[in-house]
Order: structure tokens, then sequence, then C-alpha cells
């Protein structure tokens, strides 16, 4: 290879350049704009974070599974996977291997950044050699495979139902600027390639095309326009980047290392939450995945518009979309990047002004605490609200307990404080830490060293926020399941078939999918539901929600009852009160809590 | 003035032609379906904070279009957002929304201590 | 206002009023607070009009401001009461005429008290044999001393020197009439006209040439409510119910206001000087208040006897802004001149409340 | 089945209101020829005075013309009093005042009820206030447009006062009149779509709405129109200078005394026994219940049967009752006297 035009330098160029310059300029203020917007701890476990080998390697690989191979796309979905990974991966591959070309063959020509970009029209084949063969058919096969995934972007763009998604995101303008101009690119790659593939040699794909075109078009007239029209593409699509979709593409890249930090959302709009919502790439596979989706009318308010509400600052749609959302965290367990829905609309949620703020000073714990001391038992049973209007839960969950021979008692058998959990939901966390530090009291005033949970609401909360070391929290699921394994609960296995709702606080919040539905096996058949685990649906009762009226969660409990019965178990069993309060409204089938099938099903002690 | 040791005691009646209806009207805006509470008191009797402070939602809602302002901040602040109330409610009311909203009309400004005529 | 209306529910609340021969039961606080009331009744009744009016010096008190303090139990004041119809049996009268509207009320209420529960009667007979050896009669008819104003407010009429009207424009005076609550809110049909719409003093004040004001708050109480007043502590809330009144009645600019009851006017018109004191505000026209007057003083202005002899200078609120509108002539030097022309003194004037 | 008519299979129904006309409609489906002894100068009874009839705001008229032409060729005595009735044969012989006599063998009394009398409730004012107004005014308003109570557009406050003398032992009727909650609420709605700009206030004691569709005006009134309900009987009622209504009452779910005035204040009047029942239950030898309203046989399995051989109830003379209530309690009484007389 040598070098074809002196200087290495022409007019076309600019274009590239200026939206290169433009974009990495851009992209860097934005990452240390959001650096600095972290908290002063959050900065600091970021910049050990890197440098800890572990996290590093990490980071590596988790930036190049996810951003150029697109893994979890892959298991989704293996075509929409193709499609990402061939346009990221192709193009990231031609990127590297221009440069690579850059260095083996003008290595001198490395500080011009666009060499690599345009490397074809600088330089004209020599000599053919093997390595300059191998990097010209590498080079076409990742400019093909890139084709072949823009090809299928385009028949997505119109026919996007073939890729299996019902509903996707409307671009707006810019989106669509950027879009077009990403399409252009490669084809006028190609074409420049093609055109120059005379001079500077070409593969398996520029070469025959470029005979090909010389059978028509015999002068070189056209061959700088190409290269023109490739280069303000490559342009038009750096500078509209940072204000379309595209941008997840480098703040993906950040938020990546940072999430593996343990970076949280703490500010609605500042460091974390604003990488979150940049790097949401407005596939919208959060829309049919939402709950909501089952009524038509709240199809705007799943996360991919949060994140574009977000980034346009439309305050008043911004807090519809934060309110009405149920908080099942379903959108994050589909989403590609993995965008907090639930802790982003709660921050926006924490966000609001309100001259009202409730005050539990005046409550007094010391009767709670004595009524506990009085009696002191090694594993407390708190039922929470919600399971004071599911009191076949509260009875199960005694008549379980009292078979096993646990030494339990009841920290709320008049009604407790809550929680915090729906206080935290709403966005009150003060509030909801004012009760908090009231439960810890309590509970701590018992001297127990389990603390047993029914309501997955509070078992979240309890065990994310309370300060409760040295005292296990565990569910009810889990607990049991820990003595039906031990022998201490005998339960018998009978004919009945099951289907196991995860409820999203237990499941999606705490990881707990396993423990129930090994306990139903134990008792029946178990069906799985159409959606289930990390993706069940949310039953729509969720207290996450501030603005869905009843009469418009109706729609949401059926489609969740529909997924639920799709393998016709006889019986759907949850491990929540609000679930099972929700779903026992409208369900066709008996509703039960695990709790309540374990007591049906306990072997009586054969004396 | 002359001291007697006494002096005019206040109207303990609602006077519903001077009642300062603004922030009920305001509630309404956000949540319409205050409107057909039916004071039946489910609310009130499943409400966790009750026990605690005398919250009751169906007061609440009363109390806004008799013009009991002062009461009804002091139910609101005793709420827990538990939600049962809601959970509760025969006319299917979004009661938790509705405490919600209340908070944060009196943070527009519109929050005037007002007691019947003075 | 439908006046048509009223006078259909007049028409169910008549009472046949005995026309003669009655046992007058005077007041106990009446002839401190208003000392030409229960006089000119008698003047008038029986002077004036030649009835048989009959009294006795043995009457007592009725029991009712023990009974309503709860001081006493019914019991007791029955037994009160009883002794004054032996009285009245003693005397050979069959009707009694209350110059109180609680005694008034304490009376039927006793007798309808018996006629419901006849064992309380015979109760109340053996006790009061055995307290003071006596036996007694029912009353045969019970009024009020207004009812037989009411009754005569035609003759009354007849005789007039002044009429219940301004002497200048001749324009109706306004009258708001307060009835005691212990007339006819027990018993609706003990009372002329029943308890909505009286109409024992609205009819005085017709028949003399005066105009009715129906404010919003006519039923409502003078705020006496024994207890309260007699608490100093409840003062105020007695004082509050006066003041719901006046507020009431303010926009109707009434002249006068007439009452039935021995604590009513007394704390319409004291009561007026102290919420001046309080909240610096007056009701009746230029910083004066509103004349309140008893229906026996009202007749006497009415048949021309000179306010000072009807006791007005008792009075806290100044007449004589009413006494001008009516065209009567006074010597207002003469006003706070005794019996005998002796020099009674004149009071220390109010800060706020124009009384001269 | 259709009977053939003879002079002595007459029946006689008494009160031409719509329990009276309904009977006699099934009576000539069946076969007979009834006459029927109106009190008053005209047929109707209290529906002919109603405007619109709920739930489904139908017109009163339609329901009436639909029963006044089925019972068209009908002999309708109106301005009848009965003087005095005598078992004749295996019938009854009825006295009219002016001397007519009628053999009848089966004797329906559908003699309705009276409308409680306003002017009772003294404390109320109607009659003398002079923007008190009664249900039945205001429904006569309805259909004439002319009532010097409502004047011009400036309605801007309205009050309805339920249960006014029902429910009311001092009023002398201890019962409730049934229909009274559900028509306030309709007159409510109709009211406010006349006056959109008026606030309007039901004081209620209870809230008694059990009937099709009767939970569901409720609803609608709340949601839909914004009335307010107010649980608490209205104590006393004043005029203003301004001649408007001040009214009193107890928030009782508030626990506090209110005060409104108001523009107009709608008397819910209740059901009564009809006054001329006494003299009737004499004439006929009738039971009559401790509520003034005719005595059933029974009062679940035969409400429409008396304690007299061929004499039978409809409608609201054995109690207060619907519009749909005394339909059926009309038909029904119809088959009774259809199966009395077939069985003789």
């Amino acid at each position: 290879m040598i070098e074809r035009i002196p200087g290495a330098f022409h007019p076309f160029v600019l274009p590239f350049v200026f939206g290169m310059v433009f974009v990495l300029g851009y992209c860097l203020i934005g990452m240390v704009r959001i650096f600095f917007e972290l908290p002063r701890e959050d900065r600091r476990r970021f910049l050990i974070s890197l440098v800890t080998p572990k996290t590093a390697w990490k980071n590596i690989r988790d930036i190049f599974l996810n951003c150029l191979i697109h893994v979890n796309l892959w298991k989704r979905n293996r075509v929409l996977g193709y499609m990402h990974s061939s346009i990221a991966f192709g193009w990231f591959m031609l990127i590297l291997l221009g440069h690579v070309e850059v260095m083996l063959f003008l290595p001198h020509r490395v500080r011009f950044f666009y060499y690599p970009i345009f490397f074809n029209f600088f330089v004209a084949e020599a000599d053919a050699t093997i390595q300059g063969q191998v990097l010209m058919f590498l080079m076409d096969f990742f400019l093909l495979m890139v084709l072949s995934g823009i090809i299928l972007a385009i028949i997505k763009r119109f026919r996007s139902r073939v890729f299996g998604m019902r509903r996707t995101t409307r671009p707006s303008f810019l989106d669509r600027v950027g879009l077009y101009s990403l399409w252009a690119i490669f084809p006028l790659r190609l074409l420049a390639e093609t055109f120059t593939a005379h001079i500077s040699g070409g593969s398996f794909l520029t070469e025959p095309a470029g005979q090909l075109f010389h059978r028509f078009i015999s002068n070189d007239m056209h061959v700088l326009p190409t290269w023109w029209a490739y280069s303000i593409a490559l342009g038009i699509f750096m500078v509209v980047l940072p204000f379309t979709r595209y941008m997840h593409i480098p703040a993906e890249m950040l938020l990546i290392p940072m999430r593996n930090a343990g970076i949280k959302v703490r500010h609605p709009r500042k460091g974390f939450a604003k990488l979150e919502y940049y790097s949401c790439p407005n596939c919208g596979v959060c829309i049919d995945a939402c709950p909501m989706s089952a009524r038509k009318e709240n199809l705007k308010d799943c996360t991919v518009y949060l994140n574009r509400q977000l980034r346009r600052g439309n305050e008043l749609r911004i807090e519809q979309i934060s309110d009405k959302c149920l908080l099942c965290g379903k959108c994050t367990a589909v989403c590609q990047v993995g965008v907090q829905g639930p802790e982003l609309r709660i921050a926006q949620r924490e966000r609001r002004a309100f001259a009202l703020a409730p005050d539990y000073g005046g409550i007094d714990v010391a009767p709670m605490k004595a009524a506990v001391a009085g009696k002191p038992a090694r594993v407390l049973y708190f039922a929470g609200c919600m399971t004071a209007l599911t009191p076949s839960i509260r009875k199960a969950t005694e008549t379980l307990l009292q078979a096993a021979g646990i030494d339990w008692q009841q920290m709320d058998p008049d009604g407790g404080l809550c929680c915090g959990r729906p206080l935290m939901m709403a966005g009150r966390k003060e509030q909801a830490e004012q009760l908090i530090r009231k439960n810890v009291e309590i509970i701590r005033a018992s001297g127990c060293d389990t603390l047993l949970v029914t309501c997955p609401i509070c078992y979240r909360v309890f065990k994310e926020s309370y300060p409760l070391e040295g005292i296990r929290v565990v569910h009810h699921s889990v607990f049991f399941e820990e003595l039906i394994r031990d022998g201490r609960l005998p339960v018998e296995y009978t004919s009945g078939s099951y289907v196991y709702h995860d409820p999203c606080e237990l499941g999606r919040g705490c990881g707990i999918y396993e423990e129930p539905r090994a306990a139903l096996r134990r008792m029946g058949v178990l069906h799985e539901a159409g959606k289930h685990h990390a993706e069940s649906i949310c039953c729509g009762g969720s207290l996450g929600s501030l603005t869905l009226g009843f009469e418009k969660r109706k729609d949401i409990t059926l489609n969740a009852l529909k997924n639920l019965t799709v393998n016709g178990p006889e019986t759907i069993v949850t491990a929540c009160p609000l679930c099972l309060n929700t779903f026992g409204r409208y369900a066709d089938r008996p509703v039960e809590d695990l709790a309540e099938v374990l007591v049906k099903h306990l072997k009586t002690p054969t004396i | 003035m002359m001291d007697f040791g006494f002096s005019l005691a206040p109207s303990s009646a609602i006077n519903l032609d001077t009642v300062d209806l603004s922030r009920y009207r305001k509630l309404l805006e956000l949540e319409p379906d205050a409107r057909i509470c039916m004071g039946c008191g489910s609310c009130s009797a499943t409400c966790t904070a009750a026990p605690f402070s005398g919250m009751s939602v169906r007061k609440v809602i009363l109390g806004l279009q008799r013009g009991q302002d002062r009461e009804v901040d002091r139910m609101l602040s005793a709420c827990m957002l538990c939600g049962k109330c809601t959970m509760v409610c025969p006319r299917g009311i979004n009661t938790r929304h509705l405490i919600l909203s209340l908070c944060r009309i009196c943070a527009d400004g519109t929050h005037k201590e007002r007691e019947d005529g003075r | 206002m439908i006046y048509q209306g009223k006078q259909k529910i007049w028409s169910d609340y008549q009472k046949e009023i005995p026309s003669d021969h009655w046992f007058y039961v005077r007041s106990c606080i009446r002839q401190s607070f208003f000392p030409g009331s229960e006089k000119w009744f008698l003047g008038i009744c029986r002077d004036m009009l030649g009835h048989d009016i009959h009294e006795t010096e043995h009457h007592t008190t009725c029991g009712g401001i023990a009974y309503h303090c709860d001081v006493i139990p019914q019991e007791t004041a029955m037994t009160i009461v009883a002794r004054q119809f032996s009285l009245m049996t003693e005397a050979g009268y069959k009707n009694l005429v209350a110059s109180c509207i609680t005694s008034f009320g304490n009376y039927i209420e006793t007798l309808e008290t018996w006629r419901e529960f006849p064992e309380l009667e015979a109760k109340v007979r053996e006790n009061l044999w055995k307290a003071c050896k006596r036996e007694f009669e029912r009353p045969e008819y019970v009024a009020h001393a207004s009812d037989l104003i009411y009754k005569y407010r035609g003759e009354i009429a007849e005789r007039a020197k002044y009429r219940l009207v301004n002497h200048e424009t001749g324009e109706p005076l306004r009258v708001v009439e307060h009835i005691g609550c212990h007339y006819s809110k027990m018993f609706p049909h003990k009372g002329v006209g029943g308890a909505e719409y009286p109409c024992v003093l609205s009819g005085m004040a017709e028949a003399w040439g005066g105009q009715i004001i129906d404010y919003p708050e006519r039923r409502h109480c003078c705020g006496f409510g024994f207890r309260q007043y007699l608490v100093k502590a409840n003062r105020g809330y007695s004082m509050s119910n006066t003041h719901k009144k006046f507020e009431s009645m303010e926009p109707y600019h009434p002249d006068v206001i007439i009452t039935n009851c021995p604590g009513c006017p007394y704390f319409l018109d004291r009561w007026q000087y102290v919420i001046s004191e309080q909240t610096g505000k007056t009701y009746g026209q230029n910083g004066f208040g509103i004349p309140v007057l008893t229906y026996e003083e009202l007749a006497g202005l009415v048949l021309g006897i000179d306010p000072w002899d009807l006791g007005l200078q008792i009075h806290q609120v100044a007449v004589e802004p009413l006494l001008d509108k009516m065209g009567i002539e006074y010597d207002p030097k003469a006003k706070y001149l005794g019996l005998n022309e002796k020099d009674i003194m004149k009071p220390g004037l109010p800060t706020v409340l124009r009384c001269c | 089945m259709a009977k053939k008519k003879t002079a002595d299979t007459q029946v006689a129904i008494v009160g031409a209101g719509i329990a009276g006309l309904e009977a006699a409609r099934q009576l000539v489906r069946l076969g007979y020829d009834p006459v029927i002894l109106e009190k008053s100068d005209r047929i109707g009874g209290h529906v002919a005075d109603w405007h619109c009839l709920f739930p489904d705001m139908t017109p009163a008229s339609r329901l009436l013309d639909d029963l006044t032409d089925a019972t068209h060729d009908l002999r309708v005595i109106c301005r009848a009093n009965i003087v005095s009735a005598g078992r004749l044969g295996d019938g009854y012989n009825l006295l009219l005042q002016d001397g007519t006599s009628i053999h009848v063998r089966a004797i329906l009394v559908a003699t309705g009820f009276s409308l409680f009398e306003a002017e009772k409730k003294e404390e109320y004012g109607y009659g003398v206030y002079d923007k008190v107004m009664t249900n039945a005014d205001l429904e006569h308003w309805f259909n004439t447009g002319i009532d010097a109570r409502i004047t011009g557009q400036d309605v801007r406050r309205i009050g309805f006062v339920h249960c006014v003398g029902s429910r009311d032992v001092k009023a002398g009727n201890a019962q409730c009149s049934k229909v009274c909650c559900i028509t306030a609420i309709k007159q409510a709605i109709e009211m406010k779509e006349k006056f959109p700009e008026a606030e309007i206030w039901c004081f209620y004691m209870d809230l008694r709405l059990f009937g099709k569709k009767y939970e569901d005006f409720y609803i609608g009134a709340q949601r839909d129109y914004g009335i307010h309900f107010i649980r608490g009987r209205v104590s006393e009622v004043s005029e203003n200078i301004d001649g408007k209504v001040i009214v009193k009452a107890e928030d009782t779910l508030c626990g506090k005394p209110v005060k409104v005035t108001l523009d107009l204040l709608v008397l819910m009047a209740g059901m009564v026994c009809n006054r001329d029942n006494h003299p009737l239950a004499q004439a006929l030898g009738l039971g009559i219940d401790e509520d003034g309203y005719f005595r059933s046989k029974d009062n679940i399995a035969s409400i429409t049967a008396s304690d007299r051989k061929g004499i039978f109830y409809a409608g609201a003379a054995t109690g207060p009752k619907t519009v749909p209530e005394t339909l059926a309690e009309a038909r029904s009484a119809a088959l009774d006297i259809h199966a009395y007389l077939s069985a003789q």
C-alpha cells in the first residue's frame, strides 16, 4: 500500500472530522459533568472500581458483551440480536481493522484519526500481499455484516412485527435524521470503496462490484462525490448523535462501569440518573413488557417514554409517567441496557415538593415494645398492614408455625406501624425512615433472632433499608420451604395443579423465585405461567402506582390472570397479600397464598 | 377593651356560605373521585395510622368540603400511605393518591387557616 | 314571607283565654330588673280595664330557676308549684296567670307531666300535705301575663294615646318580638301562635300599629340559659347567643325589641352594653342601642303612661330614641328622679354605647 | 281464556290512579268490565302531577297515556264518594253520594296515598317563606314552567330536604316513604341540568336507594353533577332580608352544625295514608293498620287480599310503593279477582 494523496488530506474528510471532534468533545464534557454530579463517596467508589482488577475486567467484558455483541438481546430475540451485533460489532471491527491497516502499512499516519476511516481513498494498492488480502477480505466481510444488519434494521423499521415486537417507539425528527444517516453510512462506504477498488484494492465484495460498475461508468468522476457523501453521512450522524437515541452508545459505555461500581440513583436528574436515561436506546422492548400496556391509554407511560421526557425536560409528562407506574420492575428485567425504571421514577417522586409532611413523632411505641418484650420468642412474625386484610394468610402462617413447633410471637397482633415501603414508593423517604426507626425499636425489644414476614412489600424494605444486623429477615415462602426440607413441616403430595405468581417485590425485588416453587412441587403439579420468574406480570394491585384508579387496574389484573392460566392450573398461588387480594377479585379459579396451600397439605401427625 | 372576664365565643357551626372550597376544588381536578365518597368509613376502619392518630380519609374528604382545614392537615400528617384504604373503598376511590395530592395542594400555597367566618 | 301562611299556622294555635278572674303569680327577678312591669300589668288590667286579678303575698318562687340550674329535682319543683296552686285554691280562683315565662313553662310542664303520669300528682299531693298540710285543685286554666295583654290588645288599642308609628313619617315602627323559650317551645299548643311563629307579642305590636320583623334568628334563645349565665366562665357563650341575634336582626334596623320573659329583656338589654365595650359595635341608630321593652312597658307607653313611671330609666339601652319616634312627651330631667322627686342618681356612661 | 262479559261479573275499582287503571286494564284483558270510582274530577292520581319517573326518566304522561288508552271504554265515575256499602247476594252494593247504586261482585281498593302536608312541618316554613316548595310543586314546575318561587336563571343554591313527614313520629308518620330519596336525587339532577351553575345540597337522614339503577343515580349525582349530600336532618329554616332561606342542620358525619343560605328549598313531602281511608274502611268494613294504611290479610303472601271476601287491594292503599311495585301489585290483584270470580 502506498499513499496516493500527498499530505494525507482531502477536504471531503472535514464533515467527518468535524462530527467526530464534536461528538467526542460532547461526550467527554458529558462524562466529566456526570462524574462530578455524583456524590463524593460515589465518585470515590467509581474511581476505586476502575483500578480494581476484578471490576476492571468485568467492565471490559460487560462492555464487549453488551455493547458490541448484545448478548442479552441474542437471548431474547436472535434476529434482533444479530441485527444489533452485526451493526455494532461489524462497525467496531471496521474501525479496528482500519487502524490495523494504517498501523501495518502507514504507521506514520496513525495520528490522523480520519485516516483509518477513509483508508481506501488515501492509499493505492501497490502490491498484493497476503496480509493485505486478508485484511481486505475481513474489511469486506464486516462491511457485508453491517450491511446485512442495516437491511434488517430497515425491515424492522417498517415491519416490526416480523421481529416479534408488537409495539415500538415513534422516533423523533432528529432520531430519524440519525437513523437515515446511519442507514446511509454503510451503503455509501460500500459505493465509495467499490469505486476505488481498482485503485486501492478490494476483496470479494468491493472488487467484483467495482468491476461491474466500470462496465457502465468508465471515468472516475463519481469517486470523489461518494467519498464526500460517505463523510457527510458520518458527519451528520456524529453531530446529531448526542441529540438522538444513539446517545445510548457512548452513555452505556459509562453506565456499565458505574453500575459495576455499585452506584445507585440518588438524584432524579443528575449523575447516575442522567446516565441511565441517556443510556436508553429507545428500543421500546419495555412497551410490550409493561403490565400497564394492557390498556392502550398507558402505552406512553412506560420507561422508554420516561427516559425520553427526562431528556426533553417535559415536567408535566415526567410527573404523569412517574406517578402512574406500578414499580413492578418488569421494564428493568427486559431492558437490554438495564435502565432502572422504578428507581428513576421513585427519584422523581422524591423530588416533589410537599408542604405537608407527615410526622409520626407522636406515636408512642412503648406499649408495643412492652408487648413483644413480655414474651420473648425466637421468631417474630410481622404480619403487616395488608395481611390484616387477608386474615387467611395470617391464620395459615400461625397454623404452620404451630405445626412446626416454632417458638414465635406476633409483632402486630392488634395492628402495628406500617413498614415504610409504601412511603418509600411514594417518594417520601424521610417519613419512611421515621417508621423504620420505630419498627426497629420494637423488633429489637422483642429479642428475636428471626423476623418472619408474609408480605413481600414489607420483606423488601426490611431487607433493604432496616438496620437489623444479627436478625435474619425471612419471607414465609423461604422459611416454610426450609422447614419442609428439614422435615419439620411434613406435607402431602396431592393431585392438585398450581401456577405460582411471582410477586414483584419478592421476585424481581428480592430475587426469590425458587423456594416457593420448590415448596409447591412437593404438594402437586407446578405449571409455569406464560411469563414467569423475572418476567412475571404484575397483578395490577401494586402500591407503586399512585394515580392508577381502581377501574383502570382491572385490565392489568385480567391480563396478568390470562398469563397465569395459560397452562390450565387449578389454583393460582402467590405469596403476597396484595396479589392475593387483587387476583381474588377477578380470578375464575381459586387464588391462594402459599401458606394456605401448605396448611391444606399438612400431614396430620400420626399418633 | 374592657375586661369582663369573658368574651364572645366563636361559633362552632360551619357556614357553607363562607366556607373556602378552593382546596377541595383543586383536589377535584387531581382526583375527581373525591366526589363519590359516601362516607361509609371503611377507610377509617382499616387505617393503619388511625389507632395512633385518629386519621380518617372519610373525615378528610368531608372536612375539606366543610372548611375544616386545620383538622384535615392534622389527619393528613398522620397517614402512612400504606394504601389499605384504597383497597377497601367500595367506590374505588384512589384514596392514597388523594392524600398525596392534598399534601401537594398545600404546597401550592392555597392553604389557608380558616374557621367559620372569622 | 307570606303573611297568609303565618296566619294559617296561627289559626291552629289559638287559645280560648278566659277573660276574667285571675290569680296572679309574680316573677322572682322581674321586680328588680323591670320594676314597672308587674306594677303596670296590674295597673292596666285591673285598674284601667277593670278585670279581676288577685295576688297574694304568700306566693314564693316557682322553683324554676333552681330546677333549670339542676339544683333541685323535678319532684321538688312540682311540690313548690303545688303550693302555688293551693294558694290559688285557697283564694277561690281557677285561672292562674304567671308573670314569668319560666314559671309559666314550669306550671305547664308540671300539669302535662301529671296528665301523663297521674301517680306523680298523687305523690306531689302527699309531699305537699306532709310539708305544709295544704291541698289544692288543679287550675282550670294557666296563662302567661302576655296572653292576657294579647287578649286585651284591642281594648288597649282603643284607649291608646300613642301608636307604634313614627309620628314624623307615619311609617309603622319596626318591632322585633322575642318570645321566652319556655313559653311555647316545650308545648307549642300552650302558646298563642305556636312555637315557630308565635303571635302573642306580634299580635300586640300589630294591634298598636307596629310592623313585625321576621329575622332569621328570631327563634334563637336570648342566651340566658340559666347555667350558662350563672357560671361566669360560661358567660361568653351566653353573650354569643345574644350577639348572634343582634347580628341577624341588624339589617332590618329594628326600632324596638319587645319580650315576654324576665331574662330575655335583661340580657338583650345589658349585653348590648357589653358587646359594645368588647367589639365597639352598637345596633341602634346614631350610636344608640335598640331599646328593649317588656310587653307591659310597651302597653304602658301606648296608653300614655309616663316613661319614667314605667321604670324605663332602669334600662341599660336608652329608650329616648323610641320615645321620640313615637312622639311621646317626656321630661329628660325627670329621668333619674324617683318617688317624691328623690334623686336616684345618674349612672356613669358607657364608653361606646350612647345612652343620652 | 276471556270470559264472557256479564252484568254481574262487574268489579268496582276505587281510585283511578295508576293502580286502579292498571288493574282495570288487566281485568279488561281477562274479560271483565270493571267500573272505576274516582273521588276527584280526573284520573291518573299522583302520577298525573309528575313529570318524569326514575330511573329512566320516562315521562309520566307516557305511562298514563298507555293506561288511559287501555281503559278508554270503561265506565269511570268521577267525584264519586261511597256513602255506604252492603253485602248483597254474593257481592256488594255500593251507594254513592248522589244516590247511584252499584252492584258488584268484587271491589278493588286502589285509593293510593296522600302527600304529606308540608305545612305541618312548620319549622320548614312551607307556605310561609317565599322560596320553599315541595317535590310536587317542583314536578308541577317541570311540567308547566310556572312557579313564583323559581324566577329567572338566578337560582344558584338549592337545597333538598329528605324525609319531610316521613320517619317522623311527631308528624304522625313513622314510616319511610320509600321513594323520596331517589326522587330527591332525580329532582336534584334535573335542577342541576336546568341550572348548571347551581350548587345543590341534599339533606338526608339515611339514603335508602334500594331499587334497580338507584345506586347509579346516586353515584351519578355525586360524580357527574357534583351534588352535595349532607347527612343530617334540617332543624329549622329561616328567611333572610333578601327573601332567601337559611337552612340549619347538623352534618352528623362531621359532628358539627351547618348553616347555608339558599335560593330555593325543596321539601321531599312523603307519602302518608290516604286521608279518606277511614270512612272508606268503615263503609266497606275493612281493617286499618296503625300507620293508617289498609290492613292486608298478610303482608308477605297476600298483600292484595283483605279480610273481607271479594275486596282486594292494590298499590299504595296498603303502604308506600314505587310505581313499578304499584303496577305489579295491580296486575296481581287483577289475577286474584279473576281467580275469586272464577271460583264462584
